[in-house]
């Protein structure tokens, strides 16, 4: 086998793994949590027959191992069971939420990514001189502002002082893909400045990194423009540690942003959890964190394959 | 010693600020939980920042509100590093099994979101200061982890930790004499960052109402408390965002000069 | 014939930021003039710090980190590159002049081809269209004996030897046709059998393309095989500028003098036939690896004595010093020392068996804790092993300071403050703290220049006189092991090839390897090169 | 006379006069009740309705764990979406009347115990069929239930016997009650088919829209039922009810247009919006009270002393300056105020007096511990620094509060009715005895104050079946005492529903009986052009 599809095995066999880790974990979690399910469900006034039919109901009586086999064989077969509190087809509502949380994470990355690397390779082209302070010190500035400042300060601004958005973000199932970019627009803005900084600034300093080498001087000593240098020489070698930081921050973009739906009331799958989470409904506590950990696990996978394909040395064995 | 500006600007500031946080209580003009104006106030003469939603004065609070910010993000940062350093070491100096074992438990903790995590556990568990330090703390050392292992993992590899190695040198003596001292400089660096990203995560738990309990106040509570009036042009909210802001940077600073420090010591390539 | 290169009092300086200390300026090269006509080879001698690199690269008016050019002018085809600005310069870059770094495995890009490395500088300054230029590369490939020349631009750089790259980093400088070519230590990391081979390929070339170069080493033996004139410089300035005859079989300076005249120390070999340490049948690998890096190997060495191993890299003698160590666990055979077997695994070995057996490093630099003071560094042990404290192990410092020639001043200084040979001093001074029996010396002078390097091996051989040390000495500089040997094994592939005492060792009949392995060695005389070229192409042909 | 009384209507529509007062008034301009209602309609209703348009609420409360079934509707999002495709028999209209709706016709024996309901005939369901007397029954039966978590569990449960004859509904009750008409109101009752009793959650109902699109605490988007009975009312083409949790994002989006009305707007940015001529505050004195909830058996809140210390040491005028922006009235530690009938307004009003409350503090002999006080913000807009203020004036007085701090979610679930004292908020009811028996009667399902008092429960008992108003009065006057000096409650304030809408949002009656027009907003508002 060749070294690199062996290694990607390798890598998505260990991602599968710590996947199935994750999923006990999260399970032991939940099981841990104090506050009975069917009480949870049914309230405070709830008969004690009532709570224990609901808890045959569920399931709840058969032992923590037998539940969590029926559970994993079931979302092993893409049945994430329903939610305890309203009864709907938790793969369905699930669908349609991770599918904002991707276009929201998705709109947020094409704009983030590009501009921070492009931002990066410039302060990195012009180190120590002003376009480097300039673009670090606006980087450092969004980068100190707590999400939710951000978000306010965005719906001031460009609802209200200039009304060019909308500040609530909801998505349908009815809206026009341009509709749906309309309405997102704003927690992109937000999420565009937090991630922002951090990629760019890794950037910088992977790029700043290479530039140490031997070659770079090589390429210099050739005759290269500083940008040709940077482009040609430099961002290759600084490909691995700028997708990893690009890959956590996608990362983030897909798990970490409920105080931006929160306060822009979109309907993804952060505050879903959220909701679920306070009700204890926890067959999707655990599926939402299991599809957060996946998204987590996979695009690390991602990232290590790249890393592992755009190397020389592992591409091309001697 | 020649220090950039932008460091000495820093310094000052994280150092007013810690000087703030830490004589809060004779600094304050204004107790931190009496109405003395009222609502919504501008700046005036009375009070310097004006006056919240409830007539409380803002630089009182900003004030007290450093201090439980600082105190809660420093002591959180320090036990994260604290746990994620030693361990970090631990696994780079043991390897083997134990490196392994370790390495997948912190990849194994990454990979589930920790404001979930934050979310849940706090929401479960009772809401104090000490609870809220060991939660972030906890979250926070597995990313204090991959870097003091990635560091130590370089430093090992030095011929002097293996001098150590030959001499018979105990694990502890190779960890805090040979290792560390030599990790310090981007330790310190990362830590000025952690430092913010405790910040901004108190903060925000602050926000979704799982952080500081009243009376007592952060900076985060304190946007949280006065947030509507921003869509208003109410500046109340902007003070406390503006203080999160301004010590984010002022940190950042340092640690952006302790850092370019450490990278011209080992990077040059030198005349 | 008109001047292709002129450095007329030439001036160079730089600000360097010591940590913790204010900006120091320094002067890197002063009032330094000399020509280099077209087609002629200029040598470029000094130790480290005397400039030479500095000035060759200041005729692509570069400088590295803070280096400025303050004064002077460098007169290039007739123009002053002092005045010409960026633009100008990336024109003149990769086409007037080139240049030849001394690690070629670090100047390559490992993400490109080489072949796409070779040819850039021609497409950049459209000297030739792609086709042309791989043309000329392949032709240039073949001329400096690279293998397969038609396909070995495909290959990345990790894919090809050091030395193979040494000379694709040479046929890079000359594809566009350059007026001058600066090769700055292009050998100095080669193994020495690998050495000789890239310095002919370089000065056929050189001698084939007709172009001019400046050639930089600290190496006067080998410089004197490829430099028409030679510049000898010291701290920046020059010492002696002469035709390479002169200055090899006439030099003027007591600088030069020494230079030429090296290696000082004559050693009489001594037999002791106690064997303190004692290898026996070692076979040793890798965990993860079916390789064996150690083959069935036995040495010894007895109180006293100095068993040098001799290799070039890769051939397992850092390997021995790792698994005598214990770092290295010995799959199979023993090691005898003291009279007792130590254990394989260091983690078994008794503190007394740790203390007896010391080592010192190659890179004094990274042997050291740049966070301790010396007085740490050498007082660990003592603290360590005999429970010194305060004063007594103060005074104990003082005394091994003084014993490696520095003076008590030194206890209080950082690493970072000291001269090379002064940290190498300090890694010795440690290693006699602990009153070993046996000192491991890996490559512990191959670092440094070679007047300093005289200097450690006289005091190591010293110190064994008074100490009655053994020396377990690893290095592939075979000047440095007819200096201090008392006995040699030559090591080659993991396994013992010759071993006996020295004078046995380096006397005829060789075998094979040991043969290539001396005859490698250049030597300070002209024409050296081409004799040895021939008398191995005779032999070949004689085979 | 008719000028007087339209400016009485007027000031009752600001909520500047109660409505009880203005029915009053009315009475003694010789009204009948049931005209001066209408008359308070009509008074708001200045132009004709437009037709068109889709109209947008952004609510306050929605969960993505909110479901459709009536039953279980416990926030503002929820309700306002059932409000809008589901009916009720009745309807509380303004001035306290009763409106009639799928009934057509309410009447009751002498005494009381018998009601019946004549339904109006032909109203369709969204998926065809009509109404029948049967569904009606089958309706108030599920939510009988004994397993059913219907809200409306409690009003249902004293009624004896149902009986569907023909178009009639009668309803038999264990003891007299002459307020049922208005338990029929309550919006859990809405009437499904069958009673709704196989897919309760299916959100099919006679309302005037029916839902086309519904993501659970997001968006539920209806659309005009074309068959609805009533052409008096559904002007707008399609409406939508969007769960906008965020107060600032609310506010952001009602002042953008992209809303057209908004539940809850903070007091304190009332002032602020002042200059705004896009948006139109409308505010109404409604029965709905902030309010700080003691468990009366859990220590230490079951010691009286403790009780009556903690209700002398809020400082009731200050909150209802700071945190209702003066938008309220005090309250007087028990949960009724002037929009109720038969409310006793000589009852003294209880003041902040730090004195007494040390007085009471130290005869209740408390540890002096710390006294918890649990609060979210989403427990009542301010809560948190009303909490704060209530912690201020009562560590002046010496008594040991100390306020937690609670997450939003899970708030209702897991603080509320759960932990021993906590804010709270009671959005009211129409009448004395549905607020009373709802939360206040010993074996009330919301007793959140765990307040068990015999001589209480009897008094509300005979109180339910006295046909006397002046004696029925009498006995709430005794009742409201009792709670107010020894029960769990401490009412510091009533707030006045401050609610908002565009400027274009025309047919807005201000209905102090719920939010959002008592949950008709979107049924009977219109877009102006």
């Amino acid at each position: 086998m060749h070294p690199i599809v062996k290694l990607v095995v390798q890598r998505i066999a260990l991602g599968l793994i710590l996947l199935w880790a994750v999923s006990v974990v999260i399970f032991l979690g939940v099981e841990m949590l104090p506050g009975d399910t069917a009480q949870a469900i049914l309230g405070q006034s709830a008969t004690p027959v009532a709570l224990a039919n609901l808890r045959e109901a569920l399931g709840l009586n058969e032992p923590a191992l037998t539940r969590y086999f029926n559970w994993l064989f079931a979302a092993l077969q893409g049945d994430l069971g329903v939610a305890l509190t309203n009864g709907q087809d938790i793969a369905k509502s699930i669908g349609s939420r991770f599918g904002n949380t991707l276009f929201l994470a998705g709109c947020a990355g094409v704009i983030a990514v590009p501009l921070a690397i492009g931002l990066g390779l410039i302060a990195a082209r012009y180190n120590g001189r002003w376009p480097d302070k300039l673009i670090s010190g606006v980087t450092l500035a969004t980068i100190s502002l707590p999400e939710f400042v951000a978000a306010y300060f965005v719906i001031f601004v460009l609802t209200q002082v200039f009304p060019i958005f909308q500040p609530v973000s909801m998505v349908f199932p009815g809206m026009s893909f341009w509709d749906k970019l309309q309405a997102v627009a704003l927690p992109v803005i937000v999420l565009v400045m937090v991630v922002l900084a951090h990629m760019m600034r890794m950037t910088r300093a992977a790029i700043l990194n290479v530039m140490q080498s031997a070659y770079i001087e090589t390429a210099v000593l050739k005759g290269l423009t500083p940008m040709q240098v940077i482009w040609r020489h430099a961002l290759p070698n600084a490909i691995a540690p700028i997708i990893t930081v690009v890959v956590i921050n996608l990362a983030y973009l897909v798990v970490g942003v409920v105080v931006v739906e929160v306060v822009f009331s979109y309907n993804a799958l952060g505050q879903y959890l959220v909701d679920h989470v306070a009700k204890r409904d926890l067959p999707v506590v655990q599926a939402v964190g299991i599809i957060f950990a996946a998204v987590y696990i996979g695009l690390n996978i991602l990232a290590d394959v790249i890393g592992i394909v755009t190397n020389p040395r592992l591409r091309n064995p001697k | 010693m020649k220090m950039p500006l932008s460091a000495v600007i820093g310094l000052f500031m994280t150092g007013a600020f810690l000087f703030i946080a830490l004589f809060a209580q004779w600094i304050a003009p204004y107790p931190i939980d009496s109405a003395v104006g009222k609502v919504w106030e501008g700046p005036s003469a009375q009070f310097w920042l004006g006056t919240d939603t409830i007539g409380r004065d803002i630089l009182s609070r900003l004030i007290y509100g450093a201090q439980v910010t600082i105190f809660v993000a420093l002591v959180s940062s320090l036990l994260s590093f604290g746990m994620g350093a030693f361990f970090g070491f631990l696994a780079a100096t043991r390897g083997g099994w134990i490196d392994t074992g370790l390495s997948r438990l912190v990849d194994l903790m990454m990979a589930v979101p920790s404001l979930i995590v934050a979310l849940v556990v706090l929401s479960v568990l009772p809401l104090n200061l000490i609870v809220l330090i060991l939660v972030m703390g906890v979250l926070d050392s597995t990313r204090v982890f991959r870097l003091s292992r990635a560091v130590a993992v370089d430093i090992t590899v030095m011929d002097y930790v293996e001098a150590a190695r030959l001499r018979g040198e105990r694990q502890s003596w190779i960890i805090f004499r040979e290792i560390l001292p030599n990790a310090l400089s981007p330790l310190v660096a990362e830590f000025g960052l952690r430092f913010i990203f405790a910040v901004l995560f108190i903060s925000t738990l602050s926000f979704l109402g799982l952080g500081i309990q009243p009376p007592e106040t952060d900076w985060g509570g304190m946007v949280r408390e006065n947030k509507d009036g921003l869509i208003y042009g109410k500046a109340a909210a902007l003070m406390p965002a503006a203080a999160i802001a301004v010590l984010a940077i002022s940190v950042n600073l340092v640690a952006d000069w302790v850092l370019s420090r450490t990278s011209s010591l080992k990077g040059g390539r030198g005349g | 014939m008109a001047d292709l290169l002129e450095f007329r009092n030439l001036k160079i300086e730089a600000t360097s930021y010591p940590p913790g200390e204010p900006p120091r300026h320094v002067v890197l090269v002063d009032d330094v003039s000399v020509t280099v006509a077209k087609g002629k080879v200029l040598g470029l001698i000094g130790e480290s710090g005397a400039g030479k690199s500095t000035i060759g690269l200041s005729a692509m008016a570069f400088g590295r980190g803070g280096v400025r050019l303050t004064g002077g002018q460098i007169m290039l085809n007739g123009r002053d590159l002092r005045q010409v600005d960026a633009a100008g310069l990336r024109a003149m870059r990769g086409h007037e002049v080139t240049y030849v770094a001394q690690s070629a495995a670090a100047a390559f890009n490992p993400a490109w081809r080489l072949m796409d490395q070779v040819i850039e500088t021609c497409l950049q300054h459209k000297l030739m269209d792609r086709k042309a230029a791989e043309t000329r590369a392949v032709e240039l490939f073949r001329r400096l004996g690279l293998p397969n020349p038609e396909t070995f631009g495909n290959r990345y750089p990790h894919q090809v030897s050091g030395g193979q790259l040494q000379r694709a980093m040479t046929a890079m400088a000359l594809c566009p046709k350059p007026d001058l070519v600066i090769f700055d230590e292009p050998t100095t990391a080669l193994d020495v059998t690998t050495q000789i081979e890239v310095l002919a390929a370089i000065k056929e070339a050189i001698h084939d393309t007709g172009v001019a170069a400046l050639y930089i080493t600290h190496d006067l033996a080998v410089v004197a095989q490829v430099a028409d004139d030679i510049l000898v410089l010291r701290g920046g300035k020059k010492v002696e500028y002469g035709s390479t005859d002169q200055i090899i079989h006439a030099p003027q300076q007591p600088y030069t003098k020494a230079l030429v005249s090296v290696r000082s120390i004559e050693h009489v070999e001594k037999v002791f036939p106690d064997a303190v340490l004692t290898v026996q049948n070692v076979t040793a690998r890798y965990r993860g690896t079916n390789f064996d890096v150690l083959k069935n190997v036995t040495v010894d060495v007895a109180a006293g004595q100095t068993l040098a191993v001799v290799g070039e890299s890769g051939s397992g003698k850092s390997t021995l010093a790792r698994v005598i160590t214990g770092l290295l666990p010995a799959a199979q055979g023993r090691i005898q020392f003291a009279g007792r077997t130590l254990s394989a695994d260091l983690a078994q070995r008794s503190k007394d068996d740790l203390r007896e057996l010391q080592m010192i490093y190659q890179m004094a630099d990274t042997a050291m804790n740049p966070r301790q003071t010396v007085g740490t560094i050498i007082g660990r042990p003592l603290e360590f092993y005999f429970g010194l404290k305060g004063e007594a192990r103060r005074k104990r410092v003082q005394e091994l300071l003084e014993q490696i020639e520095m003076g008590a001043g030194f206890i209080d200084r950082y690493p970072a403050e000291l001269s090379g040979g002064q940290k190498q001093r300090v890694c010795i001074a440690r290693a006699l703290a602990a009153k070993p029996k046996v000192i491991i010396c890996d490559e512990v002078t191959s670092a440094l220049d070679p007047l300093v390097a005289d200097g450690i091996l006289k005091l190591l051989l010293d110190l064994q006189a008074r100490e009655g040390v053994a020396y377990l000495f690893i290095t592939h500089d075979l000047a440095t092991v007819r200096a201090i040997a008392d006995k040699i094994a030559v090591m080659h592939r993991g396994a013992v090839v010759r071993y006996g005492a020295k004078t046995d060792v380096l006397s005829p009949p060789f075998d094979d390897y040991t043969d290539l392995l001396l005859s490698s060695v250049p030597e300070m005389e002209l024409g050296w090169l081409e004799g040895v070229l021939a008398g191995r192409r005779m032999e070949s042909a004689g085979n | 006379m008719s000028n007087e009384l339209n400016h009485l209507a007027a000031l009752a529509t600001k909520g500047r006069i109660s409505r009880r007062e203005f029915v009053g008034r009315a009475g003694a301009l010789g009204m009948s009740t049931a005209m001066a209602g209408s008359l308070l309609a009509t008074a708001a209703r200045a132009a004709d309705p437009v037709k068109g348009g889709v109209l947008r609420a952004g609510v306050q409360g929605g969960q993505s764990t909110d479901s459709l079934d009536p039953a279980l509707a416990a926030s503002d999002v929820p309700y306002m979406i059932n409000m809008t495709w589901g009916e009720t028999l009745v309807d509380v209209g303004l001035g306290g009347a009763l409106e009639m709706r799928v009934a057509e016709e309410v009447s009751s024996n002498a005494d009381a115990t018998q009601w019946m309901f004549k339904i109006r005939k032909g109203i369709e369901y969204h998926d065809g069929g009509t109404i029948s007397a049967e569904d009606v029954v089958a309706t108030l039966k599920r939510h009988t239930d004994d397993a059913s978590q219907s809200g409306a569990q409690g009003i249902v449960k004293g009624i004896a016997d149902m009986k569907a004859e023909g178009d009639m509904v009668t309803l038999t009750l264990n003891a007299a009650n002459a307020d049922l008409p208005f338990l029929m109101a309550d919006y859990h009752l809405l009437i499904q088919k069958a009673g709704g009793v196989a897919n309760p959650t299916s959100g099919i109902g006679s309302g005037g829209y029916m839902i086309v699109e519904h993501e659970a605490g997001v968006r539920t988007a209806m659309e005009r039922f074309a068959n609805y009975w009533d052409s008096s009312r559904c002007h707008a083409d399609s409406v939508e009810v969007l769960s906008i949790n965020d107060n600032t994002a609310r506010t952001a989006a009602i002042q953008a247009g992209q809303i057209h009305m908004m539940t809850r707007v903070d007091p304190k940015i009332v002032e602020l919006l002042a200059g705004n001529t896009d948006v139109v505050i409308e505010r109404a004195a409604g029965p709905g009270h902030y309010v700080f909830i003691m468990r009366c058996d859990a220590a230490p809140f079951d010691n009286n002393d403790l009780r009556m210390a903690l209700k002398m040491s809020v400082n009731r005028a200050e909150l209802v300056e700071k945190i209702l922006g003066g938008m309220g009235s005090p309250g007087n530690d028990f949960p009724i105020n002037g929009a109720y009938p038969l409310f006793d307004d000589s009852i003294p009003q209880r003041e902040y007096d730090a004195a007494m409350a040390a007085e009471f503090y130290k005869k209740s002999g408390h540890d002096g511990s710390p006294i918890v006080l649990q609060v979210a913000p989403s427990a009542f807009p301010g809560a948190v620094e009303a909490a704060q203020l209530f912690q201020a004036s009562a560590n002046a007085a010496g008594i040991p509060l100390a306020v937690k701090l609670e997450p939003d979610d899970g708030y209702w679930s897991n603080v509320w009715n759960v932990a021993p004292f906590c804010a709270s908020y009671w959005g009211g009811r129409p009448v004395q005895d549905q607020m009373y028996s709802t939360a206040y009667l010993s074996t009330a399902d919301w007793n959140d104050t765990a307040f068990k008092d015999a001589k209480f429960d009897e008094l509300m008992v005979a109180a339910r079946g006295e046909l006397d108003q002046a004696k029925r009065k009498g006995m709430y006057s005794e009742m409201a005492n009792i709670l107010r000096d020894t029960g769990g409650l401490i009412c510091p304030m009533f707030n006045d529903w401050v609610e908002g809408r565009r400027a274009e949002v025309g047919g807005w009656i201000p209905n102090p009986a719920g939010t959002l027009m008592n949950g008709r907003a979107l049924s009977m508002c219109w877009l102006n052009a």
